[in-house]
This record gives structure tokens, sequence and C-alpha cells, in this order.
């Protein structure tokens, strides 16, 4: 690819003698004295709130590789700028971390909007990437390593406890926009595979904070549970309205808010109150893998507010990454990714885990967090490991025999799936 | 009122004359009515001016000239009644529409580009009426109004009454037909008034232009015309010579009453 | 020969005037070592680096479009990137249906959009008597309008043929320009873009030093004054606005082009205001003033949020704060002030040259 | 939403539905607004860090109400601190932009850049929220919250008293007076530097006062203001720039489109024929609804009847094209 540009630039400028300048272009060098990860996690803007406990869990897991001697013996430099939720900047410092830090592997954006963003620079320089955010699942490229949880695994787990708990019939609630409207999709299936209803559901603007209509609708079809993909700091604004309209009895199911904003410890109780969501980790996870984590980087940062979802992904990753490097032998990127493909187990705070080498996905240990009046936390059963099937099963994605930069949709024409309620 | 019926043709005759005769009167207006808020500040005003006349508006502070020169060039818009201007309704024209057909405008407060220079100021009103290079006509200009040696100013650091002059010459250099002056001389030195009062008497005389001047300044007024309107409470007061208005024994009170 | 001569000359002549800073020879050469500076960049700082000054360099028509109708004719928009998101927007919605081959017609539809969204919107303000800063509310609103509708078009109903508009996750696969079968990218896209803007640039003179300039200048002036000299302010203003959504329309279109990618926040807030921070910065009455803050301002704040410090936007908002309340014109200004002050005390001291030279090298 | 299965009684219920929504959403459009509009209205200063005045005021009252105040003490808290952060501002800044209209924007701009960053490096990402006081209005198989309601019966009052203070006080008239012309204002002995620092500290406890009273039903994060801006200025569109009348006209014709909207179809409806009608306005109504009052008003004076009064505004409304003055 920089091969390409230097023959666009020669072809460009027309100087006969650039190919002797070629070797001038040294913009490409820097900082490639030694192996170099990609930290390009907000910690100001819109996503601050979620993406800083991702960018301090990335740090933490490099510092501690480097205290232990590193990767085959080399120290791992950082890059790690402020992307400030924003997507323009974000392009601009994923190109800036490929192309002027060599970055042997990517930890980057919060969003579904920015992987969106940034994935055309990814393909395009063949990047290793790691997205860590849970999310709405179906992405299948051959450059990215969606390791977060998808809406398949988190609603597979909380939805089934839902209607076994309080009874059936449903009612979503989901921002409106792609991530909102992939898991509503992905919902219904799950509703209809569990034997659950759905009465209704809306779309929430994402930047809505008025929810009185909404609570009124839902009163009126009166549902046994509520399924909540809301998302931001506006749509928190829900749970306190829904307190003081007096609803906390309809139980909710999310796969969204808690686990990633922490909700339940910014609201005051009992907003959050009978709140469900479907997790693979959070930092009351009681386990001493998980406590020694979190431990650490309560230790590392001092101002860390919570240590989130996202934030034990990017955790277990930079791991993954590194057992795969040391087994590769090598920090070259196709070897790397070729390791990987091959599957691999992982011990993370949340438990063992597995990579899937065709989907690039994670199984997960998912579990049910729930919030009381006080806003405790515990989570009622087992944790359960959830397999990604949708991709590797529905729809035959193999990225290592069909290198593919495609997402799937649940209700998109390469898949089985067809709308169990299509008059809702 | 009664003192304007007698001389006043009825301007729709003259609107809807057009084949005929031309009107004597350039301008005319029909119960031309504006209000702002609770405030009439122009109340059912029949005013004309004959073609090449020089007629003086004046009136205590708050009688309304200023808000009537503004209908006349269409600042603003009546709330009723009708302005007609060459035999033509020209009620619902766009201002520059009215520049176009002849009017020109000096405002009250000195009104130039400030930022500019001496020069780009009468550029930009010579270049309505000259196409090609604009230097010599701007030239000539700037000569005859004795701005020749500030030319390069910045048109702020004037002196104020320059900057008046400025505004004259700017209104002039656009060829006008029909000028409308408000308060050319305020806040202008003795001689400079009288080198304004020189100027148009001249322009007056040997043009055929019309001009409509509002003025505080009686002595002024003495300089330059024999027919006065008076304006009161946006109503035409009295009209005729200024010797009549002079020894007009209501007009002196409302001039005390309103001051 | 000597007719050619004098025809390059009066084509000289007709990029100066009153109505830009710099317009001596000491100007001149300066732009012209910059010029040399802006080609050379890519060769001394690489591919990679040219493809990020690339967007530093298309956000310049942005700024331009604002110092065009703001420095030039008064009229505050606070909606540039409305019609620089409607061109990126279009220009995406036109290639994802018909491939990188159309990417020529499809900047073309941009741009015509952008054009004919600047002239309803002008319309709908000028002929409607909206003045001074109610211009700037309602630009603002109509930008804040668009945001969230654009934000919410994620359902596969918001599509237009092939290209869906993707709500928050934006338009992805946006591919490049492409001429002649190349696609512009990195260096190449870098030149395609300056020598673009230096045309814009060099364009836009003429105009503002032309009699239509003038005109501009007379209204952002004084428009009671323009219109009493027969000016259709009104008119003025609307055209000068729609020329300013075509110039904001081809900035988007090479954005989209640039980034292969659009979404809402082109429409934010935080994005609508940056245009005015470039040309306050340089000075809006500057043309070469906007589009080196444009530079500068972007360039400064990637290298800020490079540095990964939580301080990074603070110090942008301290520099702007400081800017706006010192250099209450604008940096150029300021400069042009100080280089001519200089100027002049060297000629003084060499004792050569007259007054009269000092103003042809500086300006009036 | 099918009626025809639904019984009749629900529908008066759907009626209190779209009664309280209507409240809820005129409440706060108001409010979002009138710090805003005070400001804009009486200084000609567009404020772009009105949502970080409101900011101020949301955090101070909820660190006030966290430590322990009770909830009136913490808006009362919350409103002061405002008031006297944005006479320090006005004080160090923004008394330079006066004659700078449109440069103070880049100005506020600039600080409200500075504020939202400044909040996250003090006070972290978030912190911890007020919950809010009272419970819920029940009706039928319905509930609403009662504070969300009360804030209408707030905004009312709010507005009541934006128009004693600058009808009925000594202030009020210096600042009109002021507002109308600064020169003759201070020949007549106001003091007009005082008058700008009055109004515009009123103008940041309004904002305040908005952040206070919406404290403990969002979510406190350094972009909490940012929620209301769109709102915002809409308002100042469809109302124009009188502070009492065109505010609460507008929110009561947008309060009703949005809660029309909102409850009949859904919220995603709501928004976007709010924002419709923010650009309808601009088209047909260039000075808002307060421009719109006055034209009709002066046709009253001139002396036509009503109907004939309304006559040509709804024309002009309805073709658009306004009068020069």
């Amino acid at each position: 690819m920089k091969g390409m540009d230097r023959r666009d630039f020669v072809k460009a400028t027309g100087v006969a003698g650039a190919a002797g300048l070629a070797g001038c272009i040294g913009g490409d060098d820097v900082g490639d004295d030694g192996p170099t990860v990609g930290i390009i996690e907000d910690r100001s803007g819109n996503f601050g709130l979620v993406g800083t406990p991702k960018w301090a869990s990335t740090r933490l897991a490099i510092e501690e590789i480097n205290e232990d001697g590193g990767i085959l013996g080399e120290e791992i430099d950082i890059f790690d700028p402020d992307p400030q939720s924003d997507n323009t900047r974000y392009q601009e410092l994923v190109e800036q971390a490929i192309q002027e830090y060599d970055v042997d592997a990517l930890w980057a954006g919060y969003s579904s909007a920015t992987r969106e963003a940034i994935r055309p620079i990814i393909n395009r320089n063949d990047q290793l990437y790691f997205y860590t955010t849970q999310y709405e699942g179906g992405v299948c490229d051959q450059s990215i390593f969606a390791v977060g949880a998808t809406a398949r695994q988190q609603l597979g787990v909380v939805i089934p406890y839902m209607i076994d708990e309080y009874g059936p019939d449903a009612y979503t609630i989901y921002a409106d926009y792609n991530f909102g409207q992939l898991s509503e999709e992905w919902t219904r299936i799950i509703l209809d595979e569990n034997g659950g209803n759905l009465l209704g559901e809306e779309a929430i603007p994402l930047e809505e904070t008025d929810f009185g209509s909404t609570i009124n609708r839902i009163q009126e079809e009166d549902p046994d549970f509520i399924v909540s993909m809301l998302v931001g700091a506006e749509h928190e604004a829900f749970y306190d309205q829904r307190l003081s309209a007096g609803i906390t009895d309809i139980p909710i199911a999310t796969s969204t808010n808690m686990a990633q904003g922490y909700g339940h410890r910014r609201l005051e109780a009992p907003s959050m109150e009978n709140v469900h969501c479907g997790v693979n980790y959070v930092e009351e996870v009681d386990t001493p893998a998980s406590n020694e984590y979190v431990d650490a980087m309560y230790d590392r940062f001092d101002d860390l507010e919570y240590v989130n979802q996202e934030g034990q992904n990017n955790y277990f990753s930079v791991y993954m990454w590194k057992e795969a490097v040391e087994e590769a032998g090598t920090f070259d990127e196709d070897a790397v990714k070729e390791v990987l493909q091959e599957g691999m187990e992982v011990d993370a705070p949340e438990g063992t885990i597995e990579l899937n080498g065709a989907t690039h996905h994670m199984t997960h240990n998912m579990r049910i967090m729930r919030a009381d009046e006080n806003h405790e936390i515990d989570f009622p059963g087992e944790p359960e490991i959830i397999e990604p099937t949708f991709l590797e099963e529905d729809i035959g994605c193999n990225l290592p025999e069909n290198p593919e930069e495609r997402q799937y949709e649940p209700f998109g024409p390469d898949s089985p799936y067809e709308d169990p309620f299509p008059d809702v | 009122m009664t003192a304007t019926e007698g001389d006043t043709e009825n301007p729709r005759v003259a609107a809807s004359d057009r084949t005929g005769v031309r009107s004597p009167d350039i301008l005319a207006t029909d119960g031309l009515t504006k209000k702002f808020g609770g405030i009439t500040a122009i109340n059912n005003v029949d005013f004309s001016v004959e073609e090449g006349e020089l007629r003086c508006l004046i009136g205590p502070n708050g009688a309304g000239k200023s808000t009537l020169f503004k209908l006349l060039t269409g600042q603003h818009t009546p709330t009723s009644g009708h302005v007609y201007y060459d035999g033509e309704d020209i009620t619902d024209l766009e201002p520059h529409e009215r520049i176009d057909r002849g009017m020109s405008m000096k405002f009250q407060a000195p009104s130039v580009f400030e930022s500019l220079s001496v020069r780009e100021n009468m550029r930009t009103a010579a270049q309505r009426v000259i196409d090609g290079n604009l230097d010599p006509y701007v030239d000539e200009k700037l000569n005859e109004f004795e701005l020749a040696d500030s030319a390069d100013m910045t048109a702020s650091d004037l002196s104020h009454g320059q900057t008046q002059i400025l505004e004259i010459a700017m209104a002039l250099s656009l060829d006008p037909k029909m000028l409308l002056l408000d308060e050319p001389v305020a806040g202008m030195s003795v001689e400079e008034s009288e080198e304004v009062a020189e100027m148009l008497n001249e322009l007056h005389e040997e043009t055929d232009k019309t001009f409509i001047v509002i003025e505080h300044d009686i002595d002024f007024v003495d300089m330059i015309s024999d027919q006065v309107t008076v304006l009161s409470q946006g109503e035409i007061f009295r009209q005729g010579t200024i010797e009549e208005i002079r020894n007009d024994a209501e007009v002196r009170e409302i001039y005390l009453g309103g001051e | 020969m000597t007719e050619a001569v004098e025809k390059l000359r009066s084509a000289f002549s007709a990029l100066n005037g009153p109505n830009t800073y710099g317009n001596g020879r000491a100007f001149w050469t300066a732009f012209a070592v910059g010029l040399v500076a802006v080609f050379a960049y890519p060769m001394f700082v690489g591919s990679y680096s040219a493809g990020q000054a690339t967007l530093y360099l298309l956000y310049g028509f942005l700024g331009l479009s604002l110092c065009f109708i703001w420095g030039y004719c008064g009229v505050l928009s606070f909606g540039q990137v409305a019609f620089f998101g409607v061109a990126g927007y279009a220009f995406g919605v036109v290639t994802l249906n018909f491939g990188a081959e159309a990417t020529v017609p499809a900047a073309l539809a941009g741009v015509v959009i952008a054009t004919v969204v600047a002239a309803a919107l002008g319309y709908f303000m000028f002929y409607g008597g909206v003045r001074d800063v109610y211009v700037a509310i309602v630009t603002l609103a109509f930008t804040l309008v668009m945001y969230t509708f654009m934000a919410q078009t994620a359902g596969r109903e918001w599509a237009i043929g092939d290209a869906r508009l993707g709500g928050f996750n934006g338009m992805p696969g946006i591919p490049n320009i492409t001429l002649g079968g190349t696609s512009f990218s990195g260096a190449t896209f870098y030149y395609l873009v300056a020598v673009l803007l230096l045309v814009t640039y060099l364009g836009l003179r003429v105009l503002v030093n032309s009699r239509y300039g003038r005109v501009m200048v007379a209204v952002r002036e004084d428009e009671d004054r323009a219109e009493m000299l027969g000016y259709n302010v009104k008119l003025v203003k609307f055209v000068v606005f729609t020329f300013g959504g075509t110039l904001a329309g081809f900035s988007g279109v090479l954005y989209a082009s640039w980034g292969n990618f659009i979404d809402p926040s082109v429409f934010a807030l935080s994005f609508a205001a940056l245009p005015i921070v470039w040309v306050s910065v340089g000075g809006r009455e500057s043309l070469i003033g906007a589009v080196a803050a444009t530079f500068g301002v972007q360039r400064l704040d990637q290298e800020l949020a490079a540095t990964g410090s939580e301080w990074a936007l603070v110090i942008i908002g301290a520099l702007l704060l400081f800017v706006i309340m010192f250099m209450p014109k604008g940096a150029v200004p300021y400069l042009d002030r100080y280089a001519k002050a200089g100027l002049g005390w060297l000629r003084e001291k060499r004792g050569a040259g007259s007054d009269r030279e000092v103003k042809a090298v500086d300006s009036d | 939403m099918d009626m025809t299965e639904v019984p009749a009684f629900v529908d008066i219920f759907s009626l209190v539905n779209l009664l309280l929504q209507f409240l809820d959403s005129f409440a706060f459009l108001v409010l979002a607004a009138v710090g805003l509009v005070v400001i804009f209205g009486m200084m000609g200063i567009i404020n772009l860090a009105h949502g970080e005045f409101i900011l101020v005021g949301a955090y101070s009252t909820t660190l006030a109400a966290v430590a322990g105040a009770p909830f009136v003490v913490a808006v009362v808290i919350g409103t002061l601190t405002t008031a006297v952060f944005g006479i320090l501002l006005e004080r160090s800044i923004l008394k330079r932009f006066y004659d700078r209209p449109l440069d103070s924007m880049v100005a506020t701009w600039a600080i409200s850049l500075m504020m939202i960053q400044g909040t996250r490096i003090y006070f972290g990402n978030s912190i911890t929220q007020a919950s809010t006081p009272f419970g819920s209005i029940n009706y039928g198989p319905y509930s609403y919250s009662a504070y969300r309601v009360a804030l209408a019966g707030v905004s009312v009052a709010v507005l009541i008293g934006i128009y004693l203070v600058f009808t009925r006080t000594e202030f009020g008239l210096k600042a009109r007076a002021t507002i109308q012309d600064a020169d003759t204002a201070r020949a007549m002995g106001v003091n007009t530097e005082r008058i700008y620092i009055l109004t515009f500290g009123f103008g940041s406890a309004l904002a305040g006062l908005t952040g206070a009273l919406y404290a403990p039903t969002l979510s406190m994060s350094p972009e909490v203001g940012q929620n209301f801006l769109v709102e915002a200025f809409v308002a100042v569109v469809v109302g124009g720039s009188s502070v009492v009348m065109g505010t609460s006209l507008a929110g009561i014709l947008l309060g009703a489109i949005n809660a029309f909207f909102s409850n009949v179809y859904s919220t995603f409806w709501g928004r976007i024929a709010l924002l419709a009608a923010a650009i309808l306005a601009i088209r047909l109504m260039p000075y808002g609804i307060t421009g719109v009052i006055e034209n009709i008003r002066d046709r009253r004076r001139a002396g036509m009847s009503l109907r004939e009064s309304l006559k040509i505004p709804a024309v002009t409304v309805l073709l658009g094209g306004g009068s020069n003055d």
C-alpha cells in the first residue's frame, strides 16, 4: 500500500528524479524502532465516560507486559492520543498510527459509527485491529477482531431469563441508530426462540431526554418486561423518569445500560432497580481473576471511576495478542493474524473464553447483572458460555478461507432469519 | 390639510394620465400613513413636489420628516397610502428600484463607508453610472467637491463637515433627477454651510434636478429656498414661501412648543 | 508578444485591489515562496502526512466560503457546514449508486445540491427580511435540524437507491475522486486539492477586487447606504450566500472523498463553529488569512489531540479567546500592520523609495 | 396505536397523557430558552456557552443536593452560583464584546469548549446524580412524573417573573431604556455598565435555574448543557427576540406540536415535527412569533378591524415576504 502511494506521488509530481527522492519520504518510519501499539480510545467528548476505562485497561495491560520483560524480549511502545469522540479525528489518528507509528496492533473506537468510519482505513492497510465494544454483531471482516459480546450473546442470556422469571410479553425501546435497530431485530428473534411475545417497540432519537409519552405507551401495552437498548447519557434520563412515573416494578432487560456507563453508580437509587443487563464482565464480578484485575486498575489509575465491560475486553485482548505474537515468533501482522485465526483459549478476568478463528469473535461467559433498590449488583444464575453463532452457523463466515470485509444483518438478504413479529 | 389642498393635483389623475401631458409633479403622495406600534409617525399626508423645485421640509423634532423621507425612498413601507414618482405608483417598489428611477438620498446621520478610503467611497457610487474605467469620473468629482487631497484617507478619518460633503458628493455622483437631503449641513461650520448652500443653489439653477431638503436651521433654509413645507406631528401643517412661514404665529408656536 | 505581456499584467492587476490584504511585490514574493513550500511539502513529509494535510487544505474551501460571505458581505452564516454536509452526502449517494467512475458527475451533483439548498435558505432569509445576527441564528438552527435529522436515518427505509444514509453510523465506502482512471488519494489528492484551492483563492481575489466585490463590501459596510446608492442589497446577499454554499459544498465533496466516509457529525455544533473560528483567527476580511488559519488551527488541534493531553481542548479554547480578545480583526490584519510598519521603517532607514512605493507594496 | 380495541374510557386518559406531555414539552422548551433569550434579546449577544451556564447550575445543584442540602436550597444555590459565575465572566471577558456581537459568538464558543473540558478535568466524566423529588401522578392505567409536570408551573412562574422584573422594577425600566438607546440612557443618568452586568447576571441566573431544575432528571456529565441547545435555539427562532411573549408562545406552539406527534405517533415523529416547525417558522416568520404579533398590533393600531388586521399577516405567514422595517 505504501509503495502504491509512492507511485501515485511520483506520477503526481512528475519529477524525473523523484524515485531518488522516495528514500526521503521518512514519515513512515518514525517510531519504528520497536513494536508499538495504538490505543485510540475516547477520553473526552460524548464517549469519554465509557472510553476512559478502555484506554486505561489497554495501558495497564501493556505496562504489565513491559514490566514483565515485554514480548519476544522487546518493550512495547504506546501511541495513545485522545480522539475526543470525533470520527474525523479518529480517521486522522488511525492514519497516523498506521503510517507514522506503524503500529503492530490497534485498539480503537467505542461506537459502531467510529468503527465504520475507520474500517476503510483499517482494511486498506490490512491493519490488525481489535474492536472491543459489545455491539450489534455481524461484522465479518478479515482485519477486525470483534472481541466484545454481540447482541445475540447478551440478549441471548438475559431475555430467556426474563421470560422464565416474569412472563412472555415484552416491549422494546431502543436508540434510533444502527446499533439499536439491529439489536431490536435480535430481540425479536430471541423472543421468538424462547416463546416470548413482542407487544410493541419504539425507536428513540439519540438526543431525546423526554420519555413521558414512551412511558405512557408502555403502560398502555402493560408488558411483563421491557427490553432496553438505550444508549448514552441523554437516554439515561429514561431511568429517572421511569422512577418518578412509578413503573420500576416493570423489570427491564438491557444489553447496554450499567455495564458500560455504570448508571447504577452515577444515578441515585432506586432508578436502576430491577434492571437486568446481559454482560460478559463488570467490575462487580467477584472472582479472584476479576478482583486482581480490578485492584490493579485502581492502583494504577487513582481517579478511575469504574472498570466496565469494554475495559476488560481491551485487557484480555492485549494478552491474547501477546500470546499470538509469541507463538508466531514475530510481530508481523499477517503471521500474528494467522495464529489468531487458528483459535485460542484465553484466561480473562471474566473467566476462560475462546476466540473463534473463523469469525474473529469470542465466546463469552455471559452473566445477568441485576440491580436492586439500593443499586447493589447481583448475578442471578450461573455464568453461561455463549458462542457467537450468527456468523459461523447462520452466515457461514470463514475469514481464513474467505477474507471478506462485510457486516451481516439479522434480517439481511444472507441471513436465514425472518421477522417473527411482522405486525409489531 | 387645508394648506395643501389648493396646490396639489390629484396624484391618481397624474398616475393614470400617462399618455397625456406630463404632470408637473415629479413626486406626490396620497394619504400616506405610517404607524410604529402605537405611534403614528406620518398621518394621511398628501405631499407633492414639482419637477425642478427646491423644497425645504421643516418641523420640530419628531414631526416625522425623516420618516417621510424613508417612505419616499422605500426604506419604510407605509401602513397605508401611496407614493407616486414621475407619474408612476412606486409604493411597492424596493428602494433600489426607486434609486434606479433617479432618486438619490443623503442620510441624516452622515453615512459613508467608514472603513474605506474616500476614493473607494466615490468609486462605489460612480460605478453605478460609469462603465469601464472609473478613475476619470471619480477624479473629476473629487476635484469638484474639493476632496481630492483627502482621496486616500480612510473615510472615518474625515472631519464631520467633509464626511457630509463626501456623502452629498456620492449621492450626486449618481446623477439623480431628484435628490433627498436629510439635514445636509448638520454639525457643519457656518462657512461650510454657506458653501453647501451655494452649491445647492448653483445646481438648482443650472440643472433641472429636484431637491427636497430637510433642515432644522431656518437661516440655511433662507439661503436656499423660498418654498417650504412645515410638518408637525406627522401631518402637513403649513406650506408656503419662507416669508409666510416665518411670519406665521402658529408655526412659531409649534416650534417653541415642540422643542 | 507585448500584447501578451500586457494581458498578463492586466490579469495580475485584477488580483490586486483595496479589498485584499497584500497586494505588493513583498506579498507576492512571500506568496510564491509559500506556494513552493506547499507544493514541496509531500516530498519531505511523505504521502501519509500529505494525506493528512489534504484535510486541512480541503477545509480551506470551507474557510474561504465563510470569509467570502461574512468577511466581504457581512453575512455571518453559522450554517456553512450544512452545505458542506449536504454536498458530502449527495456525493456519497451518487457514487454509492453509480460507482467510482461517476465521481465527477457526483461531485457536480454535490456542489449543485449544496448551491440549491443555500439558495433556498438564502431566499427564505434575505427576501423574508432576516438580517444581522438573526442570520446566524437561523443558519445555526438549520444546521442543528440537519444534524438531528441525519442522525436518525439509520433504518433501511432511509436509503436512496443502493446508498443507505446510515444514521449515526454514517455512510462508509465512498470512493476516492477518480479522473481518467486515476484514483486520487495520498499525495495525488493533495496536489489536486492544492491546485484547486490555489485557483479558487486567486479567483476570489479577482472577484472581491472587482466591481462586484466593491458592491459586496458596500453592503458589508452599510446596507442602507448601499441600498440608497441603488444596489439591490437583498439580491447581493442572496447571490453571495448562494455562492458561499457552492464553495462550502465543494469542500464537502472533497471531504467525503478524502475520508471515504461521511456522518452526521458534519452538522454538529462543534463542527459548525469551526469555520467561524478559522475566519476569526485569520482575519475575516482576509482570504489568505482564512486559508492560513484553517490550516494552522486544524493542524495545531490535531497535534494537541495526538499528545493525548486532557488539556488539548482547553488550550484550543484559550487560544481562540486570546486571539478574538486581543486581535479583534484577526491575525492577518494584525501582521499586515506590523509588516507595513516594519517595511516603512526599513525603507526610511535605507533612505530609498517614496511613500508611494511603500503603499504599492502593502495596499491600503 | 390502534384505538379501536381499547375501551372508551382510555380515550379520556389518552387526553390526559397528551396534556401532561404538552406541559412537559412546554416547560422544557421555555426553560431551555429563557436564559439564552434574555441575554440575546436584551443585549444582542448569542451566548454559545448557554449550555455550559446550564451545566454550572446543574452541577452546583447536584453537588449541593448530594452533600445533603434540601432540594429547594440546592436549586437556589445552583441559580445563584450561575449568576455569580455569569457576572464574573461578563466582567472579565464579555464586556469587551458588547459592540462586537458576532465576535462574542466566537468568544462564548471558546468559553464553552474550555468549560466542558475543564469540568471533565476537575470533576471527571460524571458526578453522582440527585434523584427527582415528588412521585408520580396516577390516572387509570397510566402515570406521569409529577416533577416534570410541576416544572410547567415553574416555567410559567419564571415567565411571569421575567415580565415583572422588566416592567415593574426600576432595574427593568433602566434595562429597557439602555437596550433601546444606551447613549440616551446614559445621558439620563442610568449607569449602563451596571445594567449590563445585572442583565447578564439575570440571564445567567435563569440558565442556572434551568440547570438546577433539570439536574435530577439528567445524567450529570460535562456535556449535560448540550441537551438544551437544540430546543433553546429552536425556541428563539420561533419565538423571536421578545423574552416573555415570544418564548411563551413558542413554548405553547412547539410544545403542542411535539406533544401531539410524540403522543399519537412516536418520540421520533415528535422530534421531527418540532424541527420541521422550526424550518417552516424560518420561512414564514423571519422574526418569529414576536414579529407576527407586532405586525398584527401595528395594524390594529392603524385602525383596522381585528379581522382585517389578521388578514395581511396571515397572507404574509402563508406566502412569506416581510416588510423592511
